[in-house]
Parts: C-alpha cells; structure tokens; sequence
C-alpha cells in the first residue's frame, strides 16, 4: 500500500524533509519504522530512540502496535509541547 | 465552541464578546512566551496543519461534555513568538465556578502533552533548540 | 496588585492592559449574574465599606506570597447588577500555569465565604430574599 | 467604653438601621450580642440565631469569643456570599 509519512520537528530536521510518499506492505506503525530505519543513516538516526518519538495514524495519535491496514497518513514527531 | 489555529495574535476581549451566554462563571488562560535563561528572543511553534484544529475542537468537546460547559474556546497561535507575546489561551463557560475552573485547568493539561504542536527556542545569538516534553506535563494529565 | 470595589462595571481588557508583564501565564475569572428560577431580574450587592477593600487587598498579597504570582487582580461590584451582568473578576499572574490556576481558585473560594459581600435576589415581581451562602462554599475553603 | 456597632444584609433590615453608638462594659463580642439582644424585640430577632450570625471587630473577621478591649467598630452579618 501506499503512505504519506510526514515527519514534525526535529525528525523532519534529522530526516531532511517534513514528507515522503513510500510503499510499504508492514502491519504495525513498527514495522514501518523498522523499514524506514533500514533507509539511511538520516532515517536511522531519527528512529534510533523510540522513546522520544511519538506517531499518529491518519491524524490520530496511536502507539506502535496500532495496525497500518488502510492508514493514508502517518506522522511521527517527538512528544508533544504545546500550551 | 471553536477552535483555532493561527500566525496573528488575538484579543482575548474580542475572543470573549458574545462568549458564554447564560453562564455564572468565566474562566481563561492565557500563555506567554517566557524567557527564562535571559538568552532567548522569541519561540517558533510549529504544528500538525490538517490534525491540529481538528484535535483541538474534538477536545473541546469531550471537554464540554465532561464538565458541563455552557461555552468553551481555544485558541493556539504558530510560527514566531517573541518573548512577552501571547502563546494560545483557553476559555471556559459554565454554570458554576468549579467546572469553568476545572474544564480549563483539564484543557490545558491536555494542551501541554497531547496536541500536535512543538516549540522551538530561538536565541538572541541565533541559535535554535527544541523544547523537550517535560515528564510533569504528561504526569499532569494523569490527574484526570 | 490591585483590588478596587466599585458599582461601575470593568472592562477585562482595560484590566489586563500591562498586567502581569513577565509571567508565562494569566488566568482571570469573571462571575456573571446568572438566573436559575428564571424569575430573577438582578442581584443587589451589599458590601462593608472600609473593611472590604483592605480585605482584598490583604488577601491578593497573601495569595502573592503562598503561589509566587507575579501580579494579581481583584475588582468586585456592589449595588444593582441585572442578570447577565459581571459581579466580579480575578486576575492572576505567574511564572507557570499551575500557580496561576491555583492562586484563581482559592482566591475565588475566599471570595465565596469571606470577603464582606451579601447578595440579595431581586425578582421581577418586585420580592428581594438574601442569597444564604452554601455549606460547600464553606467547605471550599478547607481544600487549601 | 463607647462601640460603633454596624449592621449588614438582614441584620440590618431586622434590628431597622445599619449602625448604633453603643456604651458598653462587655468584655468579649458574646457579651455585647447579650447586651444588644436585651434592647428590644428587633434586636432579640436578629440575634436569635447566633449559628447564621458572623461578626468582624475593628474590620477583622473574629469569633465570639473574641475580646472587645480597645474596640471601636464591631460588625454583624450574615455568611458572606460574595464572589
């Protein structure tokens, strides 16, 4: 299937860009990260800590056993400090 | 019941013209970019354009509907913020002074850890830091 | 730092004109006269000259002191207030949002149950009865 | 030693002005209510139910027992119902 995932703050710095498009056939947000990890050191280095990165799927924060089956847009970034 | 995500900055007068009707109690927060090091010049808040506003109103009314509120509004600003500017505020309407009170304190909790915005320190010298997620912000919302 | 009372009605924004320069965050309340019977036409505010203003004044500096406020705010009405009308506002003012939501809070149970004010319901048909205060105003004040 | 002795909300409604110059020996605010609750049926009414009635001596709030030594202005009211 195919995703937009979009990085937020310092994943989108670490990364380079705030967006891409990939294809993927994983069933959990963790197996998506572990093939986006696999990418590049670019990638690797934003998902090295899990623990620092929070994910939404199609707008809705969710952890990362939440299923990918359908998801159009998922999103990682680091938690969240607004207010 | 609105919420908004904008660059310019807002009145909290005008947010509250019409705000409330038939309500008891008023309640609002309002935060301000705070320099605390002496070496920052402003923030940058950056957000999740699409998810942002639709989080924020989805909130706002589980919100309403837990406390009871006769109105309730959010208001959360992006982009650069010098240092004694308005951040965002929250207001809240309720029949009573303790569900205005406690629906604003519970939005604000939610605010600080679970909406999709992130800040950024910009230093008088140019430098740049992100701002870490504090451990009591998301301990706060336990509290619910 | 300020606490006024008076019959004229206040502006909130007049009030929060360079109020609390340096905190991270405000928080005000603002009671408005509220009909539940849908019988009333106006509250009529007594108070105790003298007494009422050093009250205030006395009880924003100790809030100051206890939550660390940068600044705060008291203005409370007295007189004829129609429904609809605002009785009173807090403001307050601190480094960080807890402080400023809890100064508000137990400022406002303080007004409640112990500063010099005595409501009376006007209603349309001309009757007046004197609000009696509630044993959970009372008791509001022990949570601190 | 001479008290002005003020009234407020129904207090003063019952007892029918909203302050009285009182000579008194009373050593303590229960001994002047005494005093006043014997003047006449106005007065009687009002302080009838002591458990409804609040009291400030020199505009501080005081209970009961508190001495009146060296007191200009006491007050009685009902519960306060401010804010």
């Amino acid at each position: 299937m195919t995703v937009d995932v979009l990085y937020f703050a310092w994943l989108r710095e670490r990364i380079g860009q705030p967006s891409e498009r990939v294809e993927t056939e994983a069933a959990t947000v963790r197996e998506l990260v572990a093939e986006l990890a696999a990418r590049d050191a670019w990638h690797a280095a934003a998902f090295a800590d899990m623990t620092a990165v929070r994910c939404a799927v199609d707008q809705e924060l969710a952890d990362l056993d939440a299923p990918l089956a359908g998801a159009r847009e998922v999103a990682f970034f680091p938690p969240m400090t607004g207010g | 019941m609105v919420a908004r995500v904008q660059a310019a900055p807002f009145d909290l007068a005008a947010e509250l013209a019409g705000f409330g009707a038939g309500a008891g109690a008023q309640v609002t927060f309002t935060g301000i970019v705070r320099d605390d090091s002496g070496r920052m010049a402003a923030l940058e808040i950056e957000h999740y354009p699409g998810m942002t506003e639709a989080a924020l109103t989805a909130h706002g009314l589980e919100a309403a509907r837990r406390f009871g509120l006769i109105d309730w509004r959010i208001v959360h600003r992006h982009g650069r913020l010098e240092v004694g500017a308005q951040i965002m505020m929250v207001a809240t309407a309720a029949r009573h002074r303790r569900a205005a009170f406690e629906a604003a304190d519970y939005l604000m909790d939610w605010l600080k850890s679970r909406a999709p915005f992130w800040k950024r320190e910009i230093g008088h010298d140019g430098s740049a830091h992100w701002v870490e997620a504090k451990a009591s912000d998301e301990a706060a919302l336990d509290r619910w």
